[in-house]
């Protein structure tokens, strides 16, 4: 088998040398009657022929995205990434490494990782930011938990136009926990209000911004509000993109920022693996989760970089410590710090203009449609439509036409009627003017 | 770091260099330095071309952003070089011998690479029309199949995105099915041997840790255990092979026990590499076990992530599962997204989306590459390697628990009492060798722990060198020659790095440096 | 390297190592070392799964191979390790400065290497019926089209494999010319400066080469041009800009002389880089210049190769094209592959198949990435980036010829000269440095010549951290610090390395130590 | 635009650096009339992103081998790939360094250059190889150069039966040089006889095995008549893989052998870039063609490797160089070592028989179609059938039906009526048994 080198004879002289004279022996400790005898009911090992072969059958069974006009957004985004992110992070040396333990010959992982939570903290326009958690939905979680923690309080007022998943991750993590997480329903005609719902005893308000349903709104006084309350604001980005045109969580005075920053550097992958973002007030710092990175020198003098205030994580804390997080989601940050140093200023504040551009120009194209209602006043690069169908039969008419046109709403908000006609729209740079008539096209004929 | 006159900001004379053997560059042949990102930009490059934004309406209702970001500019091969010099200040698996214990370093192949990377599968979204995702939905299927075959377990909850967040996963479903009978327990007994991710989980949950003590032989304490459990103890967390390397051989006997009870057993399957195919942990009385694809099954670490925890359940706990789970609908494969019909009873949510499909793919790709056949001869090799490393050091090295030892090779640092050198010497020492360290002071329960964990990958000639290249440093060590420890690494990329300083005085990213101008990214020099 | 207990055959003692601070493995840090893959087998391993053959009747008609081919076996992480550990022995451009001269070692995209290997590109197959790849026919065609229209040439032969072998092409063709003209001429003129190919090449056509010698001012002496000129001479081989950096200013007087008498103009095109969208080389009366696109257009150098060189071809030669080359039929893209048709007066063919395609595919993504803006901007920033190095050493070091340069900058070793420094230590001081060092001692018309070509993708930080470092390096040559130089490289995973030896006693190949069983491969380890 | 790091003013500040004012001043030796003033009539740039759109249509075009049943060979050869290969030679330091003319900080390529000269040599059957020639028929010509030059001779004797573009190549070569390729007729029907044509003045006989039509032969007693007449036996080999399980040529007495190395490690890629091999007798190295590398010792006398013997090239030599090779097929060479590393001595003999068990389970299957013969009494991996109907329509109808079925004999060698339906099968691993099927039911139907 390729990817073991013993050969029988090896193992028979390793045997003798340990002083054993079977394999059987070095499993002696498990009880007998749960030892198996022979294979697992499993096919035999394969070629690497076979494996490749195997899995191109199964991408066929699959309508791809990359050759489909594809208008799906709704938290996960479709971005061209630079062909150097992915060339480096499949460097051994990043691929192929542990968690950066021992500093001295981590520190291409570590100076990366410094690169990543000064960026993070630039475009959210927070002071510090950690070293990534799994992805944004449990970023979220982590930061109501952390707003709970510097404040000493237990409920968290949560925006009915976070994204559903979020809120679901969010209740879920709380519900064992001292903690109680409020989830405010979605309000789509007006602004939602939570000035009735601030209290001193309420830990945090989690916003996401642009909203679910795409649009963008000024938090400013919200933070206010929560401040003069004595509680946190949480910020929530889903589409870190948005961040290189609209004004940072930071400028509107969060608190905290949750994101989720696939749309830089991260293949979409069907959902994952992504990469959570959190951001911070340096105050916060020790109540953060997760890795964070630091700068110091070596005994020459020279800089350098170490994993840092361990003594929140699990591995020194255990029961006490701020998470029970332990590998994150280090190469995905990678590929984000890559993708965003390709891109600097110049070219994230590009990008973003640019998904903005196409998504308004693809907006003109489909509210003029009949049976097609634009429901935002604003919006960055995702828009929700309200169509005269229900949008998830629309969905289904669209694939069957080859275009990837939306995610209905009710996907993620069933069993509400106010929603099943609610169709989410995204489009990126990666949309071309034809993939735009296309879908123009299909929707025409789906309604 | 040079000004922008292309001279170092803190010169370094001729001198000075000659003395140190330091260079004008701070390179040393190809040990290449790369300053901070920031610190190379010059305002107005580009490294992603793109299409001139159309002109249009704005519709960000008068929210632009108002300050730049502050990011530096440069261009595609800056940002390439830059991250090639720091990728090469990396110890990788693939350039050597890494046997940190209790992470199973093995090899991670890159055909696995390549087919996550698929057109078709690695640019799937995660809310297409399930119709249009067949393949995808009988990728993570097909894995749900071969982990429950490989545990014995009827269900598996894909979601959890790490071996902590199955933790998690495994212990809320534990508290699910308690609360669904009615009951609160608040305990959760945990060995002192376990993994700091164990207690913290346990803590998510709103439990109350209580830690057993280890017996002589390294195994969980039965009688301590026994007397500890009761009706408010909601389960028993155990690693199993346990965090000393060591089959836990009262393993059904503890789960009885806990059933008793009324509590769950879960398992910590971080160590699952060790028994594949040679014992089944449904087998074992198991109720809920995270397996660490990214371990177990090879998904690379990447420098600390991403990886992958999904969870075998028990019957008891199946009908807690969080959602999303496939299912097998009428045209073809279907998903659960919401807490209703066959997820009634889910405690919930774990993750956005589906879960971590990169690592999936990887995962299944890895698992038909072994097969059924290729998975025991894992265990079988993992274990091999381990007792030879155990054998061949004991010479040199004292093992606090006597015997045969499961994938990895615990020592203590007995050896070292009086030498001068501590167990963090001797690992900054291999460093210089050309290894990774082994793992540290863990389990806390053996004192100056060492925890080496060759995985099946290795060869014996890399065990035998290791094993030689080990013993001239202890034989070192005892001779008293501490210096060379207490320096070491002499040829890391860096030496030894102030933790404290970095702690006390947390710098944690880059800021603008104080006297230059704030707006504008400082023009210092890489190459 | 160790014998089967995992001790070093050469034993380090304690003593020693530390003395030299030499390491057990012989590994420093991340500098790891590797024994030849043929050390490290050991009999029985795979490193390619495959089926089993089906067992059939032979048709090997019984020619058997009988005896073991002698390799080691090995498997998949062993080998990959293997040359990972290798690959960090090598310098490169992603990893840092490689000015070159007559080399353009510039940014190689790495979108270049992911759309050469689309399926349905890189899997062709070259006899596939041309009605199944139009689409790889069209690729040849659309590069085809730049090359002529970035070069102004009407026509250019497409199968060259590299820039000598694009040399042969151009001058058969010339000879062909001659040959259909019945005319038989013998000499070929070829400047001094030039690179070595170009006599070697009119020596494969069966020429007799007269070198030229060059004037002052580093262009070709046109007198002694004008006097080696005749009806005998079938042409002349420029390479321009010249191998000394310098545009030849006389090119069209040089064109007309050498028409005038019915000779050719053959243009070595390596250094085209320098003139792109500036000029074209069809305007100053060329008929045939090979173009490397391993070098002007990015394919990546590959430590060696491959490359790809076509060559543009004015009407006169054109008829005289190798074959095969594409043609636009009636049902799309054709290719003639025989001598016959269009290519009745082709003068054969060159190699196998069709051409580097998998450079083909590169060169044209590279050239698409630059547009017309992007391939001007090109010679511009790499003409500037030489002249910026030449004026930041113009106060360290010498430059036989005054002025402006183009793609790179010329240097001469009058500067070292008493210092018992060489170019050579000094080339070799550059590696502690951080850098590759500069091509050296060529052209030959000048002394220790140091040839500098940074490219246009290296940044003004970069030329000046490196000016300031050679300044360094200078400055500590003329202090008499010869120490310094003699003994460098210091920090390079080898030190100087004894080449006559080398060369006086070949050791080409492994082969199996004496002592040991011909028959077996040896054990010993590598990590 | 991404490839270029100066920005507008840096541009300025370096021209006034080298005190000049303008861009055109650095262009001023260009004669006037020729200097272009606008940009040339070509596309502008264009982004990553488009680029790559541009070639996945490119390659949506073409029919890809690896997606469709394929049997085409003379003399290139689909086999499987192993990742690891392919991920090596994309290491930065393997892909983006030049010629390593700088040892000490070279030592990577110098290494697997060493390791590649002694695999060739091994498998071969010969003592020493080169470090690669462009390919395999660059290297037979040089093989007749080579020869030419070692027994001062001035003829080569060159098979029928030689693959037609290496018989091509090497006249090509020739054709301006003192010396001479006779190139004989291929043969069908019988073994081919060169005895007459051996006499004093040849100085090589060059013999292809497998032959082109895919015939295997031992050439000892022709090895023999040739060192008798004082004459050298050419073995060429354009299927690697055969050397896994027949004869080597070195076992029959050849004294250079030219390969073509395409099968190991490298893809098709519509011919090319592949490697050629170079394999000789000790005695003759100083008459070999292209780069040597050679095993040495450091200053501090440990072992490395260097180029070497490098007065027999162009750029110490010049014109009295034995080649003008300069660059080679670095990186391919690099592959093929990777990938018979990998195979190693157990896996490159299996690979061999694998592909011939195969071969012969298809042909077991052709030769009993009606309208088909096979014309070949010995075969490895490729065998000739001669068909009822025109090879080069049937391929046409085969290729209209999704199956790649072979190559027609009259592509190469055209004009020939005996060729003309006679068509070349070659099978390897890749091919599953389905392939195999679908090829006989297809051909059943085209004929
Ligand atoms: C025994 C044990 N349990 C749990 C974990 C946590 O797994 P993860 O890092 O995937 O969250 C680890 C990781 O090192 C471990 O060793
Ligand atoms: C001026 C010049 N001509 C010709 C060549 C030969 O090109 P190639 O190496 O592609 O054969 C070179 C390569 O270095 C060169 O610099």
């Amino acid at each position: 088998m390729r990817y073991m080198p013993h050969t029988a004879l090896e193992r028979e002289e390793m045997l003798a040398k340990i002083g054993i004279s079977s394999i059987d022996d070095l499993f002696a400790d498990i009880p007998e009657e749960a030892r198996l005898g022979g294979l697992l009911d499993l096919p035999l090992h394969e070629s690497e022929m076979t494996v490749e072969k195997n899995f191109r059958n199964l991408a066929a069974k699959n309508l791809s995205p990359y050759m489909t006009p594809c208008f799906l957004g709704a938290g996960a985004y479709q971005h061209h990434v630079p062909s150097v992110a992915d060339h480096i992070i499949q460097r051994s040396e990043f691929l192929t490494s542990y968690t950066p333990y021992q500093p001295e010959v981590s520190q291409g992982t570590l100076q990366a990782l410094f690169e990543f939570q000064t960026q993070v903290a630039m475009i959210t326009g927070m002071e510090v930011a950690n070293a990534s958690m799994y992805d944004g939905a449990t970023s979220c979680a982590e930061a109501v938990l952390m707003a709970c923690r510097v404040t000493r309080r237990k409920k968290a007022i949560v925006s009915g136009n976070l994204h559903p998943h979020y809120r679901d991750v969010t209740r879920t993590t709380l519900q064992f926990m001292e903690f109680e997480a409020e989830n405010l329903p979605p309000v789509l005609d007006r602004k939602e209000d939570f000035d009735a719902h601030i209290g001193s005893d309420i830990a945090c308000v989690v916003v996401q911004n642009p909203d679910f349903f795409g649009r963008i709104q000024d938090f400013t006084a919200l933070a206010d509000k929560c401040h003069e309350a004595g509680a946190l604001l949480i910020v929530v980005v889903n589409e870190v993109v948005s961040l290189g045109a609209i004004m940072s969580p930071g400028d509107m005075g969060a608190d905290i920022v949750a994101g989720e920053g696939q749309s830089i550097g991260v293949p979409l992958s069907y959902g994952g693996p992504y990469v959570g973002l959190l951001a911070t007030r340096q105050k916060f710092v020790r109540q953060m989760p997760g890795r964070l990175c630091g700068q110091t020198v070596d005994q020459d003098g020279k800089r350098g970089f170490v994993l840092t205030l361990s003594t929140r994580e699990q591995h020194i804390r255990r029961e006490k410590a701020t998470s029970n997080i332990c590998t994150n989601a280090g190469l995905c940050s990678l590929a984000f710090t890559i993708h965003m140093s390709l891109l600097g200023e110049t070219g994230f504040a590009k990008l973003a203009r640019l998904n903005h551009s196409q998504a308004v120009t693809l907006a003109e194209k489909l509210e003029v449609i009949e049976g097609v209602e634009m429901i935002n006043d604003t919006f960055f690069n995702e828009f929700t439509l309200r169509l005269s169908a229900d949008a998830s039969s629309v969905v289904e008419k669209l694939a069957a036409k080859g275009v990837l046109g939306g995610v209905p709403v009710s996907r993620l908000i069933p069993d509400d009627p106010d929603m099943s006609h609610l169709l989410l729209v995204a489009v990126t740079e990666t949309c071309s003017v034809s993939d735009m008539d296309q879908f123009v096209t299909a929707l025409k004929e789906a309604l | 770091m040079l000004n922008n006159k292309g001279r170092p900001t803190q010169p370094v004379t001729a001198a000075d260099a000659d003395a140190a053997m330091e260079t004008f560059t701070g390179n040393k042949g190809l040990n290449l330095e790369s300053p901070l990102i920031f610190e190379q930009g010059v305002p107005g490059r580009i490294g992603v071309d793109m299409a001139e934004p159309k002109p249009v309406k704005s519709r960000l209702g008068g929210l632009d952003r108002k300050e730049p970001v502050g990011m530096p500019d440069l261009s595609e091969p800056q940002v390439l070089r830059h991250f090639v010099r720091l990728s090469r200040q990396n110890y990788a698996i693939d350039a050597g011998f890494y046997p940190l214990g209790s992470c199973t370093m093995k090899h991670n192949p890159r055909i696995n690479e390549k087919v996550a990377r698929l057109v078709g599968l690695g640019d799937l979204h995660p809310m297409q029309p399930t119709s249009t995702v067949q393949g995808a939905l009988e990728i993570i299927d097909s894995l749900a199949h071969w982990l429950k075959t490989i545990t014995g377990m009827p269900a598996v909850a894909m979601s959890p995105a790490a071996g902590a967040h199955g933790e998690l996963c495994g212990v809320m479903a534990i508290r699910a099915a308690h609360e669904a009978k009615g009951e609160s327990r608040t305990r959760i007994l945990v060995p002192e041997s376990a993994h700091g991710t164990n207690p913290a989980t346990a803590a998510l949950c709103g439990y109350k840790v209580e830690a057993v003590p280890a017996r002589q032989d390294g195994r969980m304490d039965m009688d301590a255990f026994a007397a500890k459990l009761g009706p408010d103890v909601a389960g028993v967390m155990l690693t199993n092979p346990n965090t000393c390397g060591l089959f836990e051989t009262d393993v059904k006997k503890i789960a009885d026990l806990v059933h008793e009870t009324g509590g769950y057993f879960y398992c910590d399957g971080a160590n699952l590499n060790a028994i594949l195919g040679r014992v089944r942990p449904g087998d074992l009385g198991v109720d809920a076990m995270h397996i660490n694809l990214h371990k177990t099954f090879s998904t690379p670490h990447g420098g600390g992530g991403p990886g992958s925890g999904p969870v075998v359940l028990s019957e008891a706990l199946a009908p807690f599962a969080p959602v999303p789970f496939v299912t097998h609908g009428k045209d073809g494969f279907d998903m659960v997204e919401q807490i209703e019909g066959p997820a009634a009873q889910s405690f919930g949510r774990m993750k956005g989306f589906h879960g971590q499909m990169g690592m999936f793919i990887r995962a299944l790709a890895y698992m038909q590459s072994h097969g059924a056949d290729g998975l025991r001869q894992i265990a079988e090799d993992a274990v091999l390697n381990a007792n030879y490393v155990r054998v061949g050091l004991q010479d040199k090295l004292h093992s606090p628990f006597a015997g045969i030892c499961m994938h990895e090779a615990l020592f203590d640092d007995s050896t070292l009492k009086g030498t001068g050198v501590t167990t963090l010497d001797l690992a900054k020492a291999m460093i210089d060798e050309g290894y990774h360290p082994m793992t540290m002071y863990f389990p806390l329960v053996v004192h100056g722990a060492m925890l080496i964990e060759p995985t099946e990958s290795e060869s014996r000639q890399t065990l035998d060198q290791f094993i030689g290249a080990m013993g001239h440093l202890l034989d070192k060590a005892k001779a008293g020659e501490v210096d060379a420890f207490l320096g070491a690494p002499n040829f890391a990329p860096r030496r030894r790095l102030d933790e404290t300083g970095a702690a006390r005085n947390p710098v944690l990213r880059w800021t603008v440096p104080e006297g230059t101008d704030g707006g504008e990214v400082t023009l210092s020099a890489a190459s």
